[in-house]
């Protein structure tokens, strides 16, 4: 029982990673993909903070009437990679729009006929 | 001065004019500024090379913390070459991307687009100069970030541009997200970031974390390497981006990703002599030998040379794959020939294409028509660059492929050697039709000859000739490759 | 006991109702959000947890503070928590009535869709 | 100039010419007079080899590293210099002929013509003169490559196609199972040098021996040896010139010459001797009937000739394949001899083309009448090729039959027998009815064919001098003969002449 | 720029308050950042009164006070509704008049519906608000008009200023 | 007390976790999930008091600032998806 709560978040980890994978296969909508690419994202993110903690220690934020720290580097590292994540969020979500801007949907069923490498370039396509 | 901080300058000179030039507001000037800062990378990364020439180590402490809690910069041979590449690739690039862009980015977009190239050559070096883990991945995200940037930049010419970007942002960021995740693993039965540190904290971790780790990282490095099933977002990459940017990939983005398989042989697979790590290395033929045969099936199908390019990459990579799957010195030395010698002949072929396209406007294979009449030398440098690809000698590409065959054959791995050779026919089909497409199609109207544009005619050159000439004087390349290979085992070289 | 005891009890007293009320106030929001009938009912009981349950426990909480910086804080949060509760709500009730969903009313009347009416 | 300068020249001045020849190719005149005079040159070049080799000086040139143990050199041995002398000295008459042919045919794209003439004799020379496998195996690849231009030459659907077919053979072949052979040769003897004696004795076992001469005999798909001779009549396509090169004077030649090179060299003829060949001189003697009975069905009159290459090509490499000093000068001779008759062949076949638009067996009744001199020479050259004395035609094929009997290959001398019958049923027919025909018996359904040129009836100066000249040559070389065989006798081990 | 240094010190008793160090360094550096945040507001377009009401201070303060009781009231309604102590609710629709000129004050006017629970501005069309109450006695009061009244005034407060 | 809240808390979120799994309506699942945000504000507080860690204040402040955030982000993005249609 200890164990199952000790372990409660890489529980949540794994099942947050499953979900987000989930939808970036699953989804066809590319709004979507980016959620659940985010959801991805979230679950490296809450593995790392997990992997920081020390039993009975206190969030690594140096306070006076605190000795024990819980290791402040998977924080700091994970910090980058939020920034990074929300980058490739904003990059994706860009592309989002100019995708629905130039072919009218961002449904990947309704953009694969529009995008088919046989298809002459553009322009000719689009009449 | 200079020389001693050049282990951080080939990162930050690049990282840090990028944001200059996006705001340059007249694309000539962003241009040029761009190619000067490419051109001043090239120089500090050669200093690089020749200060690491002699087997020395350079290790860089990021802000004096020293390693393993701080950040180090590690420069070896096999760093300094890459770095070589990198930066040699982009001024080669820059020299012909302002002329490339003409009626295909409008030139508002143009500062930001030299701004992300140059963002893409900062993480690109930033991946191979760093000795951090962690660093990597960042320096990773940084450049596949502008990757995407760079890819949609297309959309000018093709829309399929922004799916391409697309398709491989999502790809790519799952792929980063495994290697961080791998890292995380690593990280907690290690407790370091560092690579060399990582390597030795190895031998004494938990094997079970190790395989753990190590899986999501080989996913995460598989996906960047457009390993087969992993390679679907390349091939678009490649066609739609804008043919510049495309050349710039082909020489560089997938190198990277193999030399990240390469670095990361200590943990990522078996080196000799070390028992009880994971064996990817015995993954490495099928995938390649399977990539090697789809790339260069799909390629005789394809009916736009720049995606008949990219699929001969993927079999390309799959050759590099099976020279590192074999193991060993020679294995990584053969692996780091075919790195340095695809990225001359594919980057002359892309240059060249995107002389073609500048001129023709599109590089479909029925564009190619009357080539050889109206582009005499560009024809003859894709002929050349085929050639080169099928493994013809006196080419760069028969020493590639000689020294992974012989390596093969001397390890007896008769599936490796008939493969190789196997491959080489398919490829002769997907040249010959560049060959026949470019000689014997009979053009709808006939063009003035217009050779290629100036801008084009150093790059194109130039990779044409080293094709040529790292075909004939093989030497410097194979012992760079020796010693390189020799320094990351371990043995004298 | 001096009067400072006096006070900080005072002031114990008085959060501790407070967070205590938010809390519970919260908890009866989320009842509301689970029993409530229709999209539209359900919202009114997410705005108590929002009004209600925020004002309590954040000024529950201010009053309990040990020092005036975290107190401020406390209520810079609620005041942003205050302007961001009717944004969303509105916004997605306007987004749910322009989608066609309509509420069930108490009286059989459909509502007017012109204003005035 | 030395020898090493000489071989050097040999194949740096066809080089040299096709760069010229590019450069001139605004003025017909100025770029055919660069090729013949190159021709000269070369002819001159080997000639000066030849006089001046001396087995005991025989210098070796090394040229670059590609590997380490995977060199390209040069080294002059009597073989070689006979393929060369051959090659270079048939360049000046194919060029002749080519003037007259390409012009009466007002062929396009002469420049690129000429230039990649010159080159396949520049890839030619380097082949004679490797001094190891993979000289030999670099300069072969470069060979099918500027030949590619040649066979596409009028870039027609057919000749496409048929050019398509030339590379896929001869690059499949070539970069599978004789790279492959080299690179097992490599690793089993660590050397590709070619070695008096040969390299791979007691390196592998005799099974092994036999698939590796095997794969060498299928990788060295020029040599036509059948199933893969497929792309010999594909190639027929191109203009008779190049039928004419392809087949007499550089690019099956070098396929049976590397043989050659790779029996004596690289497995040593004892080895192959000893029963490392008999699977091989099964399949060539098969080789040698299939072809020659499949050429006496054929109406075109150069795929006639194509198929009677493959058969007497694949005498070559039975002379290889029986492995014995005897046999392998058969060989060597049958790749002299071949040439010389080959070449009147289709000068023959090519000048009727010009003279009179005609390509078909069914349609040359009578033109004899016409071409006097012409068919004079295609008969010495058919006889030469049958093994007529006195002809030169006739030495390799007694020696062949002498190498057989002293291994009592009796069935095989049965084989040489009929070979000879079957050439003359195919050659025959071709004299008999340009000559005695009557014009009214020629097939009155035959399509009107499409031509490339408007000659009627005239047959230029030039395409009529060279067949005569080469039908002399097969006279001179019934007398010239035994000269050759001393040539190089010393390198195959050739002791007491016949 | 009287509204620029409203704003500026604004954000700089803001700063300080989270901050909570009041070391020179970050005093100074504090002032650019500031600095920085109203020039890219001012480039935004987004310094003006109808943004940051300063003269409506007090008169929002008083308002503010009133609403908080109001929110109160109405959540002990909605709490009761919601445990099943106080009458079933009646949903209820209808449309509201806004009778306040200004953007910034209608804006201030829906928002106060939506913040007390029991109703919500459905749709804001011009001066009028569509309004669903959780009990039909939650509409009629506010069709009866204490809240538009009161922001009213604070419209007219607000306008007057501006003139 | 600061347990007892961040049970009541806690108790919320499964609350609206129900709520949003079982919908029905796309609008009730954004609801419930706005309510876990902006209770999720009040937990940290809470929790930050309850270990003594009052600089968890600043972490509610900057949850609630994006939640602020995200909801404008959701609100323009309504808008704008009924103009463009
Ligand atoms: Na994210
Ligand atoms: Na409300």
């Amino acid at each position: 029982m200890s164990d199952l709560v000790g372990l409660f978040p890489y529980w949540a980890v794994i099942v947050l990673m499953m979900t987000g994978l989930y939808i970036v296969i699953a989804q066809g909508n590319l709004v979507k993909k980016l959620i659940g690419l985010g959801i991805f994202q979230v679950s490296v993110f809450v593995l790392y903070i997990a992997i920081g903690v020390v039993d009975g220690a206190t969030p690594p934020i140096l306070s006076p009437g605190f000795n024990s720290y819980s290791n402040p580097l998977p924080s700091v590292l994970i910090l980058t990679a939020i920034v990074v994540g929300v980058a490739t969020l904003a990059v994706g979500l860009a592309l989002a729009v100019r995708i629905r801007e130039s072919f009218g949907t961002i449904e990947e069923e309704d953009l694969l006929p529009l995008t088919m490498p046989e298809l002459p370039p553009d322009g000719e396509a689009r009449s | 001065m200079i020389a001693q901080n050049a282990a951080v300058l080939v990162v930050v000179l690049p990282l840090l004019s990028a944001p200059l030039v996006a705001l340059i507001r007249n694309p000539a000037i962003a241009g040029a500024a761009a190619l000067v800062i490419a051109a001043l990378d090239a120089v500090l990364a050669t200093l690089l090379l020749c200060q690491t020439l002699d087997g020395t180590v350079i290790s860089y402490h990021l802000g004096n913390w020293a390693p393993p809690i701080g950040i180090e910069y590690r420069i070896d041979l096999l760093a300094a070459a890459m770095a070589c590449l990198l930066s040699y690739a982009a001024t080669l690039v820059a020299l012909f991307l302002p002329v490339s862009l003409q009626g295909a980015v409008s030139p508002g977009d143009r500062p930001r687009l030299f701004a992300a190239f140059l963002l893409c050559l900062a993480g690109l070096v930033g991946i191979v100069v760093t000795g951090d883990i962690f660093n990597v991945f960042v320096f990773l995200e940084i450049s596949s970030l502008s990757t995407y940037v760079l890819i949609a930049m297309g959309a000018g010419t093709d829309r399929r541009a922004l799916t391409a970007a697309f398709d491989y942002l999502i790809l790519g960021a799952t792929g980063a997200t495994f290697f961080v995740i791998g890292i995380a693993f690593l990280y907690v039965v290690t407790g370091t970031l560092n690579m060399a540190d990582l390597g030795e904290r190895m031998a004494t971790a938990p094997k079970r974390a190790i395989l753990v780790g190590s899986s999501f990282i080989f996913v995460g490095v598989a996906l960047k390497a457009a390993m087969l099933p992993l390679h679907r977002w390349m091939p678009n990459a490649y066609a739609y981006a804008p043919a510049a940017i495309g050349t710039f990939l082909a020489m560089t983005a997938t190198k990277v990703a193999i030399y990240m398989l390469i670095r990361m042989s200590d943990f990522v697979f078996d080196t000799p002599g070390e028992i009880g790590r994971v064996n990817f290395a015995a993954l490495l033929p099928p995938i390649g030998l399977a990539m090697l045969l789809a790339g260069s099936v799909i390629a005789v199908t394809t009916k736009d040379l720049r995606r008949l390019l990219a699929y001969s990459s993927i079999a390309n990579l799959g050759l590099m794959l099976v020279a590192l799957g074999l193991g060993g010195v020679a294995g990584i030395a053969a692996a780091l020939v075919n790195l340095f010698n695809h990225a001359i002949i594919k980057g002359g072929m892309f240059a060249t294409t995107a002389a073609v396209l500048h001129r023709r406007g599109s590089t479909r294979m029925e564009a190619l028509a009357g080539l050889s009449k109206d582009m005499p030398v560009a024809f003859g440098l894709l002929v050349l660059g085929g050639l080169a690809l099928i493994g013809v000698p006196l080419t760069a590409g028969f020493v590639s492929k000689l020294v992974v065959i012989k390596l093969a054959f001397d390890q007896a791995n008769w599936l490796v050697v008939g493969g190789v050779l196997l491959t080489s026919l398919i490829t002769v089909a997907y040249i010959w039709r560049i060959v026949e497409a470019g000689m014997l199609a009979v053009p709808e109207k006939p063009r003035p000859r217009r050779d290629l544009h100036p801008a084009f005619i150093l790059p194109a050159g130039l990779l044409g000739a080293a094709t040529l000439g790292l075909g004939i004087w093989s030497e410097p390349m194979l012992t760079l490759a020796s010693r390189i290979a020799a320094q990351m085992i371990g043995t004298a070289p | 006991m001096t009067l400072p005891d006096i006070f900080d009890l005072a002031r114990l007293v008085v959060g501790d109702v407070l967070i205590g009320i938010g809390g519970l106030a919260a908890l009866v929001g989320a009842l509301g959000l689970v029993r409530l009938p229709d999209f539209y009912t359900r919202a009114h009981a997410s705005g108590v947890t929002d009004t209600a349950g925020a004002i309590g426990i954040l000024v529950g909480l201010a009053v309990l503070s040990p020092d005036i910086l975290t107190a401020v804080k406390l209520l810079i949060v609620l005041i942003v928590a205050l302007f961001a509760s009717p944004a969303s709500c509105h916004a997605l009730a306007r987004a749910a009535f322009r989608s066609g969903l309509r509420p069930s009313l108490h009286e059989d009347r459909p509502p007017p869709a012109v204003p005035g009416e | 100039m030395t020898t090493a300068d000489l071989m050097l020249t040999a194949i740096l001045l066809p080089l040299a010419a096709a760069l010229l020849i590019a450069l001139a190719g605004r003025s017909p005149n100025l770029r055919e007079a660069v090729t013949l005079a190159a021709a000269a040159g070369l002819a001159f070049t080997v000639w000066q080899l030849i006089a001046g080799f001396d087995a005991g000086t025989a210098p070796t040139i090394a040229l670059a590293q590609i590997l380490p143990g995977f060199t390209l050199m040069l080294r002059a041995e009597p073989i070689g210099l006979v393929f060369a002398g051959v090659a270079a000295g048939l360049w000046g008459l194919n060029s002749l002929y080519s003037i007259g042919y390409m012009r009466a045919e007002h062929a396009p794209r002469q420049t690129r013509f000429y230039a990649c003439f010159a080159l396949a004799l520049s890839a030619a020379m380097a082949i004679a003169m490797a001094g190891n496998l993979a000289t030999l195996f670099v300069a072969y690849e470069a060979l099918t490559l500027v030949t590619y231009p040649l066979v596409v030459h009028w870039q027609t659907e057919g000749a496409i196609a048929g050019a398509r077919r030339y590379l896929a053979y001869l690059l499949a072949t070539s970069l599978v199972p004789f790279l492959g052979a080299i690179l097992w040769t490599w690793s089993a003897a660590g050397t590709l040098d070619f070695t008096a004696g040969g390299i791979l004795d007691g390196k592998l076992g005799d099974g092994a021996l036999t698939v590796l001469l095997l794969l060498f005999a299928y990788g060295v798909g020029k040599a036509a040896l059948m199933p893969l001779h497929g792309w010999l009549p594909a190639a027929m396509v191109a203009p008779t010139p190049v039928s004419a090169l392809l087949h007499a004077v550089a690019v099956v030649k070098a396929g049976v010459f590397t043989l050659l090179k790779i029996a004596v060299y690289i497995f040593g003829i004892d080895v192959i001797g000893r029963g490392v060949g008999d699977v091989l001189i099964v399949i060539a003697a098969a080789s040698v009937i299939a072809a020659s009975v499949i050429a006496m069905t054929r109406d075109d009159l150069k795929a006639r000739l194509a198929y009677s290459t493959v058969a007497q090509l694949a005498m070559v490499t039975l002379a290889v394949a029986i492995g014995s000093p005897l046999a392998i000068a058969a060989g060597i001779l049958q790749l002299v001899m071949h040439a010389f008759g080959k070449i009147t062949l289709f000068f023959g076949a090519g000048a009727i083309q010009v003279a009179t638009h005609k390509k078909k067996l069914s349609e040359i009744a009578g033109i004899g009448a016409k071409l006097p001199l012409l068919m004079a020479s295609f008969l010495v050259g058919a006889l030469s090729v049958a093994g007529l004395p006195p002809l030169g035609g006739m030495w390799p094929k007694f020696l062949l039959l002498e190498a057989a009997s002293a291994r009592d290959l009796y069935l095989l001398i049965g084989c040489l027998g009929l070979s000879t019958l079957l050439t003359l049923g195919y050659l025959a027919p071709i004299f008999i009815t340009a000559v005695f025909g009557k014009p009214g018996a020629e097939d009155p359904h035959a399509l009107p064919h499409d031509d490339h040129g408007h000659g009627s009836g005239h047959l230029p100066l030039l395409a009529l001098i060279p067949p005569v000249v080469t039908a002399l040559g097969c006279l001179v070389l019934f007398v010239a003969a035994p000269a050759i065989l001393r040539f190089v006798a010393p390198a195959i081990g050739l002791g007491v002449l016949p | 720029m009287t509204q620029r240094l409203l704003l500026g010190a604004a954000f700089y008793f803001l700063w300080m308050g989270l901050s909570g160090h009041f070391s020179p360094f970050l005093l100074v550096t504090s002032i650019l950042s500031v600095v920085g945040v109203i020039l890219l507001l001012t480039r935004l377009g987004l310094v003006s009164r109808d943004y940051q009401p300063f003269s409506l201070v007090v008169a929002l303060v008083i308002y503010w006070r009133w609403l908080l009781v109001e929110i109160v009231k109405a959540n002990i309604d909605v709490i009761r509704c919601v445990l099943g102590l106080g009458k079933p609710p009646s949903p209820a629709m209808g449309w509201v008049h806004a009778s306040q000129k200004t953007d910034l004050c209608k804006t201030l006017y829906a928002n106060s519906i939506t913040l007390t629970p029991g109703t919500i501005t459905v749709l804001a069309e011009g001066d009028q608000f569509l309004i669903h109450a959780l009990h039909r006695e939650g509409l009629a009061s506010l069709q009866d008009g204490e809240m538009d009244r009161r922001c009213t005034v604070l419209d007219e407060n607000f306008r007057g200023k501006v003139a | 007390m600061f347990a007892a809240v961040a049970v009541a808390l806690f108790v919320t979120f499964a609350l609206a976790l129900i709520r949003a799994i079982s919908g029905p309506t796309v609008f009730d699942r954004v609801l419930s999930l706005n309510v876990i945000g902006t209770k999720t504000i009040l937990l940290i507080a809470v929790l930050g008091f309850a270990t003594d860690r009052y600089d968890f204040i600043d972490i509610a402040l900057v949850y609630a600032v994006l939640n602020l955030i995200g909801t404008i982000a959701v609100l323009r993005y309504l808008v704008g998806d009924k103009e463009r249609s």
